[in-house]
Order: C-alpha cells, then structure tokens, then sequence
C-alpha cells in the first residue's frame, strides 16, 4: 500500500504540474483582461491540431514552438476584434458568454476542418518510454511534460518580474486605473497579456495531445481541472494557481489509491472545503469590494 | 414572434445563416427526387457532434451509402427513399428531442440511428410510446434486446455478450487466468463487463482488480498504478471512442503491454486510426471489417464506398447503418406496406443476403428478441500497420453461435393489441 | 463626552503612511470642515471613522463607544453616514426608486417580499419628504444617471438622510459643481446642520465654503494634523498659511 | 408583442402615468392568451405541444435565473445543478415513491432549492467574476457526483424508468399526455412569474435591485449585501429546480448533463439574448434560443458554430436583449 500511495502521489504531483500550466494561462487572462475565458480549452485543442497539421514539416519541436504562437496569432485577433470591445462594459457576462460562444465555434470548426475522427499526434520515440521499469509511470514525456510546465512558468515569472511588460502587467493586476493614469497603454497591455495566456494555452493543448490525442472535444475536458486550481489556489493570484494545479492533482493522485471512484469529485470536495474555510483561496487577496 | 415556428422554413434559415456568414458550412441538402411519389422516410439519429462524433459520421455515412444505392435502383416498391438525419450528439435527452421532431414534423416512417447504449435505450423507449419502428444501429447494452426489448425495436450492431464471447477464448487461453478490468462507466462497459465475469468464472479464472473509468477520462495512469500492482495476467479494456484511445495509448507508453497481454471486447478501426503505432497492439474484436478477401460482394462494396468517400475506408459503424437501412428497405417490400407492425412481422427472421450482409453466413434478425444474427471478427491489431491495414481478423465466427439462446436473453416480445 | 473623538488614530498601508497621530473631537451638532492638500489624508480620514478600512493605531469612540474595529453595516445603524467623493447612487433607477430603495432601508423592510398598503403609503409619504427637504421634487421621476452632477449629489444626500443619521460624513460635497449647484449644496448643508440638526464633517476644497459655514476647521497635511480652530483662528495661523495656503494659493487649492 | 409590457430598465414598478397600466395589464393578458391557447394554434403552424413545453420551461429556468443575473447582479455559471437536482428529485420520486408528479415536483424543487439555499452563502461570499468562478465549479461537483454516483441517479446513461401518470384531484384526473403536460407547465410558469414579480415589486425586490446598481451605497446604508444575494440565489434556485423537475417529466428521463455548465450557459444566453433587465426578457430568450437550435441544427452539421455566432452577436449588438433593443428602440 505504502508503495502504491507513492506512486500515486508522485503520479498525482505530475498531473498537477500540467493542471498547473493550463491555470497559469486562464490566470492571466482572469487577472489583466478581467475574462473568464472559456474558449482556453478550445485553444488548447486548435494548438494541438495546428501542430498536428505542422508536425510532417517542422517535426515535434518546431510544432511545440510554431504552433502555440500560431494559436496566438488566431488569440491577438480574437482579442482585437471582440474582447476588447467589452472591457468597457463592466458586467463580467459579456467576456463569459461571448469566449463560451468563440468555445462553441473553435470546436465546430476544428471538427469541419480535421474530422471528427481522433487523431494520433506522433512524438519523439526517445520520450515514449518508460525511465524505470519500478518507476514505470515516470515516462519521458510525463517528465517533459513537468520540465515543459517547470521552464514555462519559470519563464513567466520572470517575465513578469523582469520585464517591463511583465512588471506592468503584474501592476495592472494590481491596479489598472492607476497605471493606466501612469501613461500606460493598457489596450496593448491587455492584448499581449492575453497573446500570452493563449500560447501557454497552447503549449499546454499539444502536450496534451501527446499523451492523449486528438479530437475536436479534447479542450472540454481540461478546462474544469484549471479552473478548480484557480479557485483554490487564489483567484488573482499567479502562484496560488500554480499550487492550486499541484495541490488538486496531489489529492487526486492520493484518493486513487483508496478510492478511485472519488479521483474526480475529490478536487471538488478540496475546493468546497476551501471555499467554507478560506474563501479567497490559498493566496488570493481579500478585497472588502472586489 | 407572434408566430414562434410558422414563420420558419428551413430556407428562411438557410438565407438568415448565408446573412451572417456562415453559408459555406450550411452544407448536405437533402436529396431530392424527382419522381412525383411520397418518399418513404427514415429518420436517423446519430452523434454529428460530441464526442461520439467520430463513429456517427461513419454510421451515418453507411447509412446515405445505403440511400443512394437504393434510390439508384428504384427505391423502395417504386417510391423514393429519404434519410432524414438529425445530430442526437450522443445524448439521450438531445435524442429523444430530434426524435420528436422528426415524428410530429417530418412525418417520418421509420426511425434508425444510435452510437451509445444510453441513446438506443431512450430511442427504443421513445420509438415504442410513438409506434414506430426502431432499428439500433450502433448501441451495445444487452438490454435492449433483452430485458428492455420492445416489439418495434430491432439491433443491427451485436450484444456486448456476443462481442465478449468472440474473444474471451482466446484471451483466456493464450494468456492466463487472472483478469483486471478497466471498464468504462455506463452501460455498454458494465455489460461488457457483467459478461466477461460470467464467462470468466465459468472456465475458472479470477478477477485480481477492476476499476470504473467515467466517460471522458483524460489520465488513466492513476488506474495503471492499480493494474501494476495486481499484476494480473490479462489486462481486459472495456473502453470506448477517445477513452479507449487514450488508455491505450499510456499504457504503451507505461510498458504495460509488453508485460500483460492487453485485449478486450469492441475495438473499432476509428479508434485503431486515432492510435499512434506504438499503440496498436492486444486483442480485440471487430463487428465486421472490410478486408474478407474470401466473401464474395465485400471487396465491390468497399469499392463503391471509397467511390463515394475518397479515402474513407468502410468500417463496422458504416455497415450498420448501410445494413440498417437495407434491412429496413427489405422487410417494408416484403410485407408490401409501411405500417409499422406489419414491417415488423416481416422484419422477424429477416436474412440479409449476401450483397448486404457483407459477411459469410446468412445472418438474420432473430424473431424472439429481434437482435441481427451478425458475425463477429476476433484478431488483434497490427503493431506495424498503416491505415487501413490496422487489424488482423484471426476467425470469423458466425453470431448465432456466440448469442445467448433466446430463452436466456430476458426478452419477451409483446405486441400491441 | 464629546459626541466622536479620535484619539491618536493613524493608518498605514504596507510602508507607506497615511496618517498618522491624529486626536480630534467633534461636538453635537457642529458643523466641521476637514481641508488640506491633496493627498494630506482627509478621504482616508473618512474611511476610517466610517469603518471603510479600520485604523491601524489609535481608537475612535461615538457618543462613548468604542468604534475602532465596527464594520461600515453597524456603523450605519449608530448613526454614522457618509457620502463618496465620487457620487455613490442607483444611476439606472429613477430618483424616486432611489429614494425608495433608501426609505424601504430605513424602515426596516428590506427582507419584506410584499407590504401592506398602510406600509406602501407611509414609504410614499417619506419619499416625498425627503425630496421635499433636498429640494428634487420636480425631477422625482427622471432617471438618476441622466441628472447633472449636482443633482445627483442632492439624490445621494437624500438617500443618507433617509436613514436620519447622527453623523453625517460629506466627501467634498461641491466638487465640479457649477455656482448656482454649489450654492443650493451649501444650502443644503447649513440647513441639514441648522434644522435637522445633523452633526457633520466634511471634506472641502472651496475654502468660500469652508469660511463661511464651518463652525470648526481641521486642516490636514502629509497625514498629520496640522491646526485646529475656528475660520478665523486658522486664517490667521501662520503655519497653515506657510505650508498649504502659502505655496498652493486659495484658488489652486481647488 | 410582449415589447411594451415591461420597462424598459427594470420590472420595478413606476409611478403610475397615465395609460401605463392599462397598457401592461392588457399586454400581459394577451399574453396569457396566446400562451393558453398554444396547443391550438402551435401544431396549424408546423410545431408541436412539446416543443411549447421546452420552451416554456427553459424560459421558466432563464427567469428564475434571471432574478439573481439581470435583478440582482450575480453571475451564476452553475444553476444547471439545480435544475438537474430537481430533474433528478423527481425522476427518482417517482421510480422509487410516488406516481404523484405532483408530489415529485414538489419534492425535486425542494431538493434543488435546498441545495441553492445552502450554497448561495458560500458562492456570495465572493463577487463578480470570482462569484461566476465559485458557482461553475460547485456546479461541475454535482455534475460528476451524479455521473459517478452510478447505483442512484444512473450515471453516464442517466435516469429511466419513470414517466408521467395522470393528475389525480379529487373528483378530476388530468391526463398527462402532451396537450395536459403542456397546461401543467404553463400553470407553474405563471405561478412563478406571479411570484418572482411580487417580489420584484416589493421592497425585498427593491433591495436587490439597488445591489446590482450599487452595491456599495447600500452596504453605507447599513444594509447586509451578502445575505440578500444569498436569498436571490435561494429563491432563483427554488425556481430553477422546479424547472428541471418539468424537465425530467417532459423527456421521462434525466441524465448528468442536465447538470452542466453548458446547460447553465444556454440558461444565460437565453436570458441575455431575450433582455436581462425584462421581466419576459427570458421567456423571448427562450423562444428565440430554443427555435433556432430547433431548425438549426437539422439543416446543418454547424449548428454549433450558429449557436456560438448567436452567442457572439448578441453580446456585441444587443447587450440589453432583444426586448432591451425595441424598448429602446420605441423610447428614441
């Protein structure tokens, strides 16, 4: 049993740092853009396909590089021309319904131009196996996926600390009226936070598809796992949201080991937990008029 | 909107979708005949979305094969045949409301469709309130031609009993005795499983462990720890679509199959297409595949289908609905009428012929339950194939020596007065 | 006792030090201006006696109490009530509905799903009451977000006095009126003072205004205190005119 | 032809103006007309009692909804799980208890409701777009509590085996057949419209109007926000359940996915679509919605791109409803 526990809290954690990774993106929108952006899965799922489509001619890595900034690209315009019509309108609704739509017509599109068939999306044969045959689960794409999750948002911390786009952006969290009257542009601020969100969407979509495939509803199911880490880890909070990705998939990695019925409704019951005990989360900031 | 669905027609629609832009993707008129006479309709209900998407296209694909074919020919006693097909996206509740839609609106005579277990069940259940024939083209539970069957409800796909008999032999005996099971969580998997237990215990073998996977399940590898630990001898998969996919997929990438003998029930050469090679191992059974080189009319079937469908080979779920709407074609002719009890008598011990049946042997609709007497294709997948040679069909075994007798299925027919 | 003192109460938010060390006390029925510069501290002073944010050091009491660490909820039913520098109202809903929303409050009837026609009557008769005293009546039925500002700012003073406060808490009542609104606000205010009886602060940067209703003054500056008297006692101090009305001038205060 | 019956920003009722009322009485009477009359006229015009039964009761849910979205200002991503929990309460009612529908429904809009009443003060803990975040997620842990919880509710192939026998009043039975379960479902439709505008027009109404505009003046007014979104929350999810009760009834079958967060975004679409700010803003919505998915998606394989252009559309150009855009349109 000790063992199994183990291997499910090892297993766990590494589910979470891909939790993790999705959350950062749909964090960073929730944070600048104020947009609870529902069509993240579905950009998870057209990064992926865009890589697919890429793979034949740039092989893996090219796709793992072209293929989110493309989805990016497809971000930017969604960002241009309709989200950005609605920051002015201050009931959140709007930017819900209208990425539930964009979610609803990325995945119709996906399925008219790439079938409904599921499709293999082929990575390196070096990472498709197992490094051990005791420690079977931790195979090489599991740990590229945690190293991909650990660069990526280390990547992004230091973008936001370092940079100047990532220090504005990090005060606009804080506070946008006031850097706005500092002569920032937050229009463009707000567009390239959301470019950022959508490739981190990306990333995330087509290490996805390695380990799953393809089909037009793969974004469906990662959404919800992302959006329970927010909750849980502190909405607002960059790094709450980190934990909060480990954390659930470390009590869904556990509770698999006594109760594997439960691995799904247990990163619920946390976040309910939460919600009684602590509701702004791990590391969300109290606001007394949010 | 004092006139909430008067005011509609489905041009109107069309014009006010070319308005906003989406007139390209407004595609599939329906056919259209020329001659004066009613067509006869069939309404078919399968998956165009959702996740089950993938084996409705194929379905449905059979199925408008089949229309045009028949329509080609003469359709049906000199009237013309439309298929009449609506997106149930692998719901129930969605099911039964395109269901009723095509009763009270389009009049249809007859009802086909259904990828899943829980739509056939809500469609058969639908299909007897409104008096109409039903044939399931794709739904696997036991039930509904068993304890749940219907007199107006016919299946063109097998029994998970037969689909767990056609293999169970060979997996039991290559590879051993203990069996976990990672089975899916509805219907079609607790059957699935429910019949491998039985014929497990019956020939002396153990059940070590088993897990429930819901539908949808992304990341199996927590179940994979499990199956690891029981170290069982058979690691049986009753999985389906994108969940088998996925399972299967982590567990080459675990090494697990190169350990245990993985096989399973249904496999389906969509899911075999969406697997990288790495994946393509175990064994499985196929409900029918288009590769016979010995039965006659296969390999011209195949042909005409590619003619039709560039590239697209005909898998399992296109036969069902091409059969299914043959079958209904036949049984219509034969009882000369297309009231709905009468084609049902006629639809009872209904063979298809060989040009249809695709298949050696004379399979039929088996008057005591109504389920097709279909064969089922044993063999395991080919670790280096390329689409479409992904499977090896190891044995052809004719249905009725699979099903259960009738006496044991639990189904008693009871007509209307 | 006086009626609210603050007793060495400051504020700080992280490093930075908003207020610091301020003592004050504020009689029954005065009528007191809080100026000073901007940023010196007087809307966090406000937010601290209306329980917006509690103090980090010091004690604030009301009428005897303790009312440090009272949330703005309890406040409000001791009698506490302020209005915002930028006009807090329903904008979409009429002045009347506005009104409404505050009498129903001030009632007591908020949790009530329907109410007697006695009930209905009396909230009727107290709306028109107020728009009677804040002098609205003729735009009861527009709708409060097509007013002009100054008209707003009487709607959000009809709302407080619904609740017929003790202490009532103006967050520069004048700002970007034109001087026909302004003198109807101070109007207003001398006669909510006078009539009603409402003990008030308020911040205020027209120092006409300041001079010429204000009973007491308290000048701030940098988050201390920097005077306290009567207009013509902080007129004549020499370290208020050196540090606020000497360099920024009377006219560019504002 | 419901345009003129409610205001144009709130149900809130106005000072009487001359002709007003007699206007909104008569409208809200040819309403009632119309609707009463629907299995008549609806089948001469190529629909079916049915389809009027689903519209009726996605509009029943969209206004209960609607209190808490468009009258009190919080955004509920999740009120599927309610609608679901009375669809589920009263499936299971009658498989396991009763054959009284009406004893079920009262039971299932129990049961939703219950739930709302005592997850309403967790979810308004929070607001705006962190309330949103808090109530999708409750939601999903029904959702997959019932796709798991397998041995009750049926999981991924939902709930069967019950169905709709007829009302049995004492000296009446009331067939349950399309035409009677339509009448069924208005009867409840108007009665909950009849509640939620009472309250709307009482001062409990007033308050949670003045929350959506300014929740901040009314906590300086002394008044305790939070407590009133959580009885908006209660109230709208009573509603709701009742709705997914009729649901159940309507289909004699339930299943996970009437627990949903996409089922709660058809919910808000409708409401917005038809004008969030209407008293009928919802049951236009729900009209519009239903219809055009209907027609839609059996003339195309896209109807999903359709349903998210209607999303798309209507947030950029009628962000005040269809009802919203005329009203505005006859003031200007």
């Amino acid at each position: 049993m000790g063992l199994i526990l183990l291997f499910n809290a090892f297993n766990g954690l590494i589910q979470g740092a891909f939790y993790a990774l999705m959350a950062l993106g749909l964090a960073l929108i929730l944070g600048l853009n104020n947009t609870i952006n529902f069509a993240q899965g579905a950009f998870m799922a057209l990064a992926a396909y865009f890589a697919f489509t890429l793979v034949p001619y740039t092989g893996f890595w090219g796709a793992l590089i072209a293929a989110p900034l493309l989805a990016g690209v497809i971000g930017f315009a969604v960002e241009t021309v309709l989200v950005r019509r609605l920051y002015s309108r201050k009931d959140p609704i709007y930017t819900l319904l209208l990425t539930f739509g964009l979610a609803l017509i990325i995945q119709d599109m996906i399925r008219t131009i790439w079938g409904a068939q599921g499709k293999p999306l082929a990575i390196p044969g070096f990472l498709n196996h197992p490094l051990s045959n005791t420690y079977f689960f931790l195979t090489g794409y599991r740990l590229f996926v945690v190293a991909v999750a650990l660069i990526g948002t280390g990547a992004l911390f230091a973008v936001l600390r370092f940079t100047r786009i990532g220090i504005r952006i990090r005060a606009g969290n804080a506070d946008l009226e006031t850097i706005s009257a500092l002569g920032v542009n937050i229009y463009l601020l707000r567009t390239a936070n959301f470019i950022i969100g959508i490739v981190f969407a990306g990333v995330a979509g087509i290490l996805a598809a390695g380990q799953l495939g393809l089909n037009p509803t793969m974004g469906d199911a990662l959404i919800m796992p992302a959006f329970v880490a927010i909750v849980v880890g502190g909405v607002g909070s960059l790094v709450g949201s980190l934990l909060g990705g480990l954390i659930i998939g470390l009590a869904s990695g556990i509770t698999t080991a006594f109760f594997p019925a439960a691995s799904e409704v247990v990163i619920y019951v946390i976040m309910g937990i939460m919600l009684v005990v602590r509701p702004r989360g791990l590391l969300g900031q109290e606001g007394l008029f949010e | 909107m004092n006139n909430p669905s008067g005011s509609f027609d489905r041009r109107n629609v069309l014009k006010a979708g070319a308005a906003v832009g989406v007139a390209g993707l407004l595609a599939t008129p329906k056919p259209t005949w020329a001659a004066s006479e009613k067509p006869i309709k069939i309404g078919m209900i399968d998956p165009i979305t959702s996740i089950f998407a993938a084996l409705g296209h194929s379905e449905i694909k059979g199925a408008k094969f089949a229309e045009a074919e028949i329509n080609k020919k003469g359709g049906i006693m000199g009237r013309p045949l439309q298929l009449i097909v609506e997106d149930g996206a692998g719901s129930p509740g969605t099911s039964i409301d395109k269901a009723a839609r095509l009763v009270s609106r389009d009049k249809i005579d007859f009802l086909i469709g259904a990828v899943n277990s829980a739509s056939a069940l809500a469609l058969s259940q639908f299909a007897n309130k409104h008096n109409l024939l039903y044939v399931c083209t794709g739904g696997h539970v036991d039930s509904l031609t068993g304890k749940d069957c219907h007199w107006n409800t016919f299946r063109t796909c097998s029994t998970t009993w037969m689909l767990t008999a056609g293999d169970f032999e060979t997996l039991f005996k290559k590879f051993g005795k203990t069996w976990y099971f990672i089975t899916t969580d509805y219907a079609f998997g607790h059957a699935e499983q429910a019949d491998y237990i039985t014929q497990l215990k019956k020939a002396g073998g153990k059940v070590v462990g088993g897990a429930l996977a819901p539908v949808g399940t992304t990341d199996f590898s927590s179940y994979l720890i499990d199956v690891k630990a029981k170290k069982p001898k058979v690691l049986c998969l009753l999985l389906a679509g994108d969940d088998q996919v996925n399972c299967m997929k982590q567990i080459s990438q675990f090494g697990i199959d190169k350990e245990i003998a993985v096989g399973g029930a249904l496999i389906e050469l969509e899911e075999l297409q969406a697997l990288p090679q790495a994946a393509l191992y175990g064994w499985w059974t196929m409900e029918w595949y288009w590769k016979q080189p010995k039965t006659p009319h296969v390999a011209e079937f195949v042909k005409a289908y590619l003619a039709k469908y560039p590239g697209q080979y005909p898998t399992a779920r296109s036969w069902f609905g091409y059969a299914s709407v043959y079958a209904i074609k036949l049984a219509v002719e034969r009882a000369k009428s297309i009231e709905t009890l009468k084609v049902v008598k006629a639809m009872e011990g209904l063979v298809l012929p060989p040009e249809i049946a695709l298949q050696p042997g004379t399979p039929a609709y088996r008057a005591e339950d109504h389920q097709l007497m279909l064969s089922m294709f044993p063999g395991h997948a080919i670790q280096t194939g390329k689409y479409p040679n992904l499977f090896e069909v190891s044995a052809i075994v004719p249905g009725a020596q699979l099903a259960l007798p009738p006496a044991e299925t639990g189904c008693k027919i009871k007509y209307p007065a | 006792m006086s009626f609210l003192v603050l007793d060495s109460v400051g504020r700080r938010f992280g490093a930075l030090r908003a207020l610091s060390d301020i003592s004050l006390s504020v009689e029954s029925g005065e009528l007191r201006a809080i100026i000073g510069p901007n940023g010196a501290g007087k809307t966090t002073l406000f937010n601290l006696i209306s329980g917006f944010f509690p103090p980090t050091e010091g004690n604030i009491t009301f009428e005897g109490a303790p009312i440090t660490a009272v949330n703005p909820t309890e406040l409000v039913h001791r009698g506490i009530i302020r209005t915002f520098q930028i006009t807090e109202i329903f904008l979409s809903l009429t002045v009347y509905e506005n009104l409404r929303i505050a009498v129903e409050t001030a009632m007591g009837l908020n949790l009530r799903p329907w109410i007697s026609r006695a009930q209905r009557a009396a909230v009727a008769e107290r709306i028109a009451e107020l728009a009677a005293i804040v002098r609205i009546e003729s735009k009861l039925h527009r709708v409060a977000g097509e007013l002009s500002h100054g008209d707003q700012r009487v709607v959000e003073i009809g709302i407080v006095l619904a609740k017929s406060p003790k202490l009532l808490l103006l967050d520069e009542p004048t700002a970007g009126m034109g001087d026909e609104e302004t003198r109807h606000m101070t109007d207003l205010i001398r006669r909510l003072n006078k009539e009603q009886h409402i003990t008030m602060l308020f911040v205020e940067h027209d120092m006409a205004i300041v001079f010429g209703i204000a009973d007491r003054i308290t000048v701030l500056d940098n988050g201390k205190m920097l005077a306290e008297g009567n207009a013509a006692e902080i007129a004549a101090n020499p370290r208020v005119q050196s540090a606020y009305l000497g360099d920024a001038g009377l006219g560019n205060a504002a | 032809m419901t345009m003129e019956i409610a205001s144009a920003r709130t149900a809130v009722a106005k000072p009487p103006a001359p002709g007003l009322i007699s206007r909104r009485v008569l409208g809200n009477v040819a309403l009632g007309l119309v609707l009463l009359a629907v299995p008549f006229w609806l089948p001469l015009v190529g629909g079916y009692t049915d389809l009027a039964s689903r519209v009726l009761i996605y509009a029943l849910a969209a206004m209960g909804l609607n209190l808490l979205l468009g009258f009190t200002g919080g955004l509920s991503f999740g009120h599927a799980a309610y609608f679901g929990l009375g669809a589920y309460g009263v499936g299971l009612m009658l498989k396991y208890e009763t054959h009284s529908i009406l004893l079920a429904l009262l039971v299932g809009t129990l049961v939703g409701g219950i739930a709302a009443t005592l997850l309403g003060p967790i979810a308004v803990r929070r607001r705006g777009i962190y309330f949103a975040m808090i109530t999708i997620a409750i939601g999903q842990m029904f959702y997959f509590l019932a796709v798991r919880w397998n041995s009750l509710t049926g999981g991924e192939d939902g709930l069967t085996g019950f169905s709709r026998h007829p009302i049995k009043l004492p000296g009446l039975t009331v067939p349950m057949g399309s035409v009677g379960f339509f009448y069924l479902v208005l009867v409840c439709f108007g009665a909950c419209a009849l509640l939620l505008w009472t309250v709307l027009n009482s001062p409990l109404g007033h308050t949670f109007v003045g929350i959506r505009e300014n929740y901040k003046r009314l906590i300086f007014l002394g008044v305790r926000t939070k407590r009133y979104l959580a009885i908006s929350f209660a109230i709208s999810g009573f509603v709701v359940a009742l709705a997914g009760g009729l649901n159940a009834l309507l289909d004699n079958f339930t299943s996970p996915n009437t627990l949903n967060y996409t089922l709660s975004g058809d919910f808000l679409i409708i409401a917005v679509l038809g004008g969030m700010r209407n008293f009928w803003g919802p049951l236009a919505g729900a009209v519009i919605f239903i219809l055009v998915r209907d027609y839609v998606s059996s003339i195309t394989d896209n109807w999903m791109t359709v349903i998210g252009l209607i999303f798309v559309l209507s947030v950029l150009f009628f962000p005040l409803g269809i009802l919203g855009f005329f009203n505005r349109k006859s003031a200007s």
